[in-house]
């Protein structure tokens, strides 16, 4: 089912800023702010009334706060790339925007402190840096991997710095940290961190590289997956994706309800085009 | 509001003209989150199939100018399940229910009219008949005449007399009209129009088609006006059977253009993935619309864009 | 930049892929004020009739989602008229030169054919068979294989060995490519896709169809993915065939997807109207994207979206 | 041909005031601001870049003026009606819009002073002041009808009033000035004011009404028709008219480019949705 708070609402942009290639995005959303874990996304209408675009716009949840003031607070790191995000983007703070939230599945986390590695791909760092606070409250050691294509890319605001034990900085172009791929770094940092679990969001193929490494290390790896998705709901059956059941069956399974946040381990990953092999009702 | 808002569709009454579109509502569900499926008309379901079905791989979506195109496969659990799961649920919201069913040959289109025939608490039944037929090279059965209707008589010969048989269109024909005639010689007692146009979309950065299949149905506000021309010319070469009309809408505006066609009923499709709550605000446009035009009865509204020619 | 950008159709040549659509740049007068046609590929003009022609009453159009619909009913000079004035007029323009012609019978055509023969400065003719056929109870020469390839043979007979022909098809059909191989044995040396999706628009003020004719035909960003589809599919069936693709195209990025669908050329049609400028800025974004992509050769990137078929 | 001075600019939308049911809108467009004549008109796009409206909208051009420190205004009446009028009127100071002007014909002007009547049906009036400020600088007499279904419907600026020697207002409502429409006044303002020119704008029924009244009266009748237009350079065939040449022979003409101003007693009225017979290629 899909998540059981989630509703639809008119919320007002508060404040827009430039953080880097990103704008990160402030709506005051009232009491549904305290009903989002990390994990959990949006789904945002764009192109105002008369817009051409009649498909929402996906967005991973930043931060979720009710301020002392009462006021419930939604913030996001929207990277302005096509029609949906650049209109978005372009809104100026005042604007009234219709949100859908929260949507999707949250980030387990574990009851007993340990040893947390999050990975973030572009502006996959986005959830992770909530997750980070929470897992920290909880006494846990929270690492953390962001790669990017070039500096610009990558997001990582001071604060949200503040709540890793280390960050480790990975760009295509060697423009900022370690030239190369999170991938390259993650087995060192498994092993030197102890690492009991991985957190990580980003493309499917950073995340599919993650799942070979968790799966060779034998660490859990929970993953913020991201298909397209037309309705963000669980109706229209566009963001599916091949994931084992409990049942040991594999399954064409809703990302936007089942997901996005999902085992990892679990996920038959493919860049084939095809429907794998086993799934049910191929 | 005291205008008569209700219909009737091969002697089944609905309190309200706005329905689901299949495969845009699941099995209503997730939308029952957002407000009583009692205030629908009907549900239509997501086509079922005899078995289980994968759909096809993603992606499986493009959006499109004012539209978008889908090749989800007919992802769902198959008749079993589906009776087993979803058909008590929604009996147990209160919801009209109108099963849609999918086949891939003609004896598929039977055994599920014979499955279904005796299920208690369902309105009518929705033939999607834009399937392509294994056993005719995968051609789509909409679009030839006799294997629409050979489709048709299969679920007629197998539902008993009870259940009101709705076939739906597919818009990708030369004559819809011809179509429409066949499939009501062979027995639908409605006709549902349209479902998606087929389509394609190219990356232009992987520089390949954008679906995994190619090919796949376009929908929304685009495909409009070849809903409402479809229904236009149906209603006016068979003015006496019932349409469920839908292709595009997304207000009450919109739904009221596709009833002066000539449509009992309207699904919303595409528009729900933009806003859950889109039929509700139909709902309410429609019924306002209707009643500031001067009707006091719903039904004087359906294909009243036709007066003219009956003048 | 310095890729090679010509394109040829059916052995003719044109400096870009870039040409106007047929009924969307009158016989460029007009545009001729905003930029020189000589910049165009190609100006494709009005389809011309035999004789002057009213065309239909207003209404003649209504915007839809991201379209249009149109009835304009072919209003011209006719044939005479139309080679002492505009064919003139654009040769002292030094534009390169389409005439689109039609006809509402096989005869229709012949006769065009024989009086566009020997005109000089044409590079080729676009035979518009989107009409009715009054010889045929209005059925459209393009909606049947038989009457389609009866039109084209019949400007073929009489136009002689000099002049190509495009075929120009309607996407109003149920299986496109069988009429595409049709007009290609009658002797197409070319194939324009598509024409207008016949679609219709009701005010839902006034309650009745909103243009005079009921009906008029769709175009506009909407119907592209119809267009590529269709495209793309007649390319794979016919690869030797030209095809002049047009639907929906307002950017150098739409464009792109035509020929990458297919399409040897690129028409500009409803776009203009947002824009007169519209076909200058589509050759410059076309011509840098088709660079960006790494092709030296406009003609490599026509229909590469087929590439994994081929391999 | 079309208007010889017609071009493609952005155009800076100065201000925007609400007056009564409409909007009145001043734009920067420099130098072709010297060019607009009364009666032409400009075709604006509306909705933004991703919009679902593919064409453009045409607007009467109310009053184009080149200031003295060289800036170049056009103003127009806009009543915010469906979706394209609404987003125009819905634009802020500062917005740059998408402008073709001008197009189309002018309202001729006569060599000797002459006795006018302007005729105008909601914002129908708005290209009439300017046109009665010419006239009066020609010498002319300038009479001047409005009407409208209510009063705020009628259009009249309090400099636009100063212009004219005397001004009548109907409304269907009673409102304001007489009740009733603009034809129910006209025989007898011609007559007491010896009328040799009507000028109007407004309806098409109304036109058609004044023509009936103006070939009665034998009076010369310049009217602005507005059909509805998809390109307004004359390229696509949709604004036509059946009109009567100088040859005697009645086509379907462009309103766009041999429009919007036509002589009324050449147009065929009609409101059968056919073609009339008689018209060239029917
Ligand atoms: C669960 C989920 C969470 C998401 N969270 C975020 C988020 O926090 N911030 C955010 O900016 N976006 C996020 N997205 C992506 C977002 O939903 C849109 O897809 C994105 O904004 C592009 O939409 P558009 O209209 O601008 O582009 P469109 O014209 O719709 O193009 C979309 C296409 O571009 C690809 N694409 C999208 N973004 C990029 C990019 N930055 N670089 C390269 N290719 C891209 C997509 O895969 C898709 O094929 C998320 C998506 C999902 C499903
Ligand atoms: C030559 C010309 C000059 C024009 N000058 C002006 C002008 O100065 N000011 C102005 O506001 N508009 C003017 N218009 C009308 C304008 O172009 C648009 O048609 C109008 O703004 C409606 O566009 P829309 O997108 O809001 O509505 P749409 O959704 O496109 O609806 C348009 C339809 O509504 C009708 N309509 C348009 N306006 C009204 C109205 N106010 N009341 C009732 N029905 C209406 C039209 O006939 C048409 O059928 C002019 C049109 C032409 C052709
Ligand atoms: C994602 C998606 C899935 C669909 N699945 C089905 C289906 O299973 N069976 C069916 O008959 N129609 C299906 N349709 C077609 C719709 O029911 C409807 O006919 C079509 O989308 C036009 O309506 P719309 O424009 O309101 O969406 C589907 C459409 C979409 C967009
Ligand atoms: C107003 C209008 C008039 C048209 N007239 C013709 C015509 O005379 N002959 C023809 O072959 N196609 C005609 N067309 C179709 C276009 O040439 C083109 O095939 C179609 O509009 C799709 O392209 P587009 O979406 O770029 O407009 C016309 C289209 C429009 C919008
Ligand atoms: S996005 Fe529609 S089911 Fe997931
Ligand atoms: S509006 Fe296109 S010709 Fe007049």
């Amino acid at each position: 089912m899909i998540n059981s708070k989630a509703a639809s609402i008119k919320a007002e942009l508060i404040s827009n800023k430039k953080a880097g290639s990103y704008n990160h995005m402030v709506f005051s959303v009232g009491e549904l702010a305290a009903h989002c874990k990390p994990g959990n996304f949006v789904a945002i209408k764009v192109g105002g009334p008369t817009s051409a675009m009649v498909l929402r716009r996906a967005f991973a949840i930043y931060r979720a706060s009710m301020r002392s003031d009462g006021m419930g607070l939604l913030e996001l790191v929207v990277a302005p790339y096509g029609n949906g995000s650049k209109w978005l983007a372009s809104q100026e703070a005042g604007s009234v925007i219709d949100v859908i939230a929260p949507l999707g599945t949250s980030f387990g986390i574990p009851v007993e402190p340990v040893n947390a590695l999050l990975v973030g791909g572009g502006y996959g760092s986005a959830p992770l840096f909530a997750l980070a606070e929470t897992l920290k409250q909880r006494g846990c050691r929270v690492d953390m991997v962001l790669g990017a294509s070039t500096a610009a890319k990558i997001y990582a605001p001071l604060e949200g710095k503040r709540s890793v034990n280390s960050l480790t900085i990975t760009t295509d172009d060697g423009s900022a940290g370690t030239m190369g791929r999170v991938s390259d770094v993650l087995s060192q940092l498994i092993q030197e961190n102890e690492v009991d679990v991985i957190y990580s969001c980003g493309p499917m193929a950073m995340l599919q590289a993650i799942t070979e490494i968790s799966t060779a290390h034998d660490v859990v790896h929970q993953c913020s997956v991201e298909e397209s998705m037309a309705c963000g709901i669980g109706v229209c059956m566009t963001c599916v994706l091949p994931v084992q059941g409990d049942d040991g069956v594999v399954r064409m399974t809703r990302t936007c309800v089942e997901g996005p946040v999902m085992d990892g381990n679990k996920v038959l990953w493919s860049t084939s085009r095809e429907i794998p092999d086993g799934v049910w009702g191929k | 509001m005291s205008i008569n808002f209700s219909t009737s569709i091969a002697g089944r009454f609905f309190p309200t003209p706005i329905f689901t579109a299949s495969g845009c509502a699941g099995s209503g569900k997730e939308l029952s989150q957002f407000f009583p499926l009692t205030s629908l008309g009907a549900i239509v379901t997501k086509s079922i199939m005899i078995k289980p079905r994968s759909g096809r791989a993603t992606p499986r979506m493009a959006e499109t100018p004012s539209g978008m195109l889908n090749s989800i496969g007919l992802q769902g659990p198959g008749i079993d399940l589906f009776l087993e799961n979803d058909i008590p649920w929604l009996r147990d919201q209160g919801a009209r229910i109108i099963v849609s069913i999918a086949g891939e040959s003609v004896e598929d289109y039977a055994v599920l009219a014979r499955r279904l025939r005796n299920v208690p608490g369902i309105s009518a039944l929705e033939v999607n008949i834009s399937c392509p037929n294994v056993e005719n090279r995968g051609q789509v059965f909409a679009c030839d005449p006799t294997t629409a209707s050979d489709a048709i008589s299969a679920v007629r010969r197998n539902i008993g007399g009870e259940l009101p048989i709705i076939a739906k269109l597919s818009p990708d024909v030369t004559d819809i009209v011809s179509i429409a005639k066949s499939v009501v010689d062979a027995g639908a007692d409605g006709l549902a129009l349209i479902n998606t146009l087929l389509g394609m979309v190219i990356d232009t950065n992987s520089m390949l088609p954008k679906l995994s299949q190619k090919t796949g149905g376009l929908s929304g506000p685009a495909v409009r006006p070849v809903a409402v021309r479809a229904i236009y010319q149906v209603r006016a070469a068979l003015p006496e059977v019932p349409i469920v009309g839908m292709g595009g809408v997304s207000s009450g505006r919109d739904a009221f253009e596709l009833v002066l066609a000539g449509a009992n009923a309207v699904s919303i499709g595409t528009a729900t993935f933009g806003d859950p709550l889109a039929a509700m605000s139909i709902t309410r446009e429609l019924e306002e619309i209707v009643e500031a035009r001067g009707f006091s009865n719903f039904s004087d509204a359906v294909g009243y864009a036709h007066r003219t020619e009956q003048a």
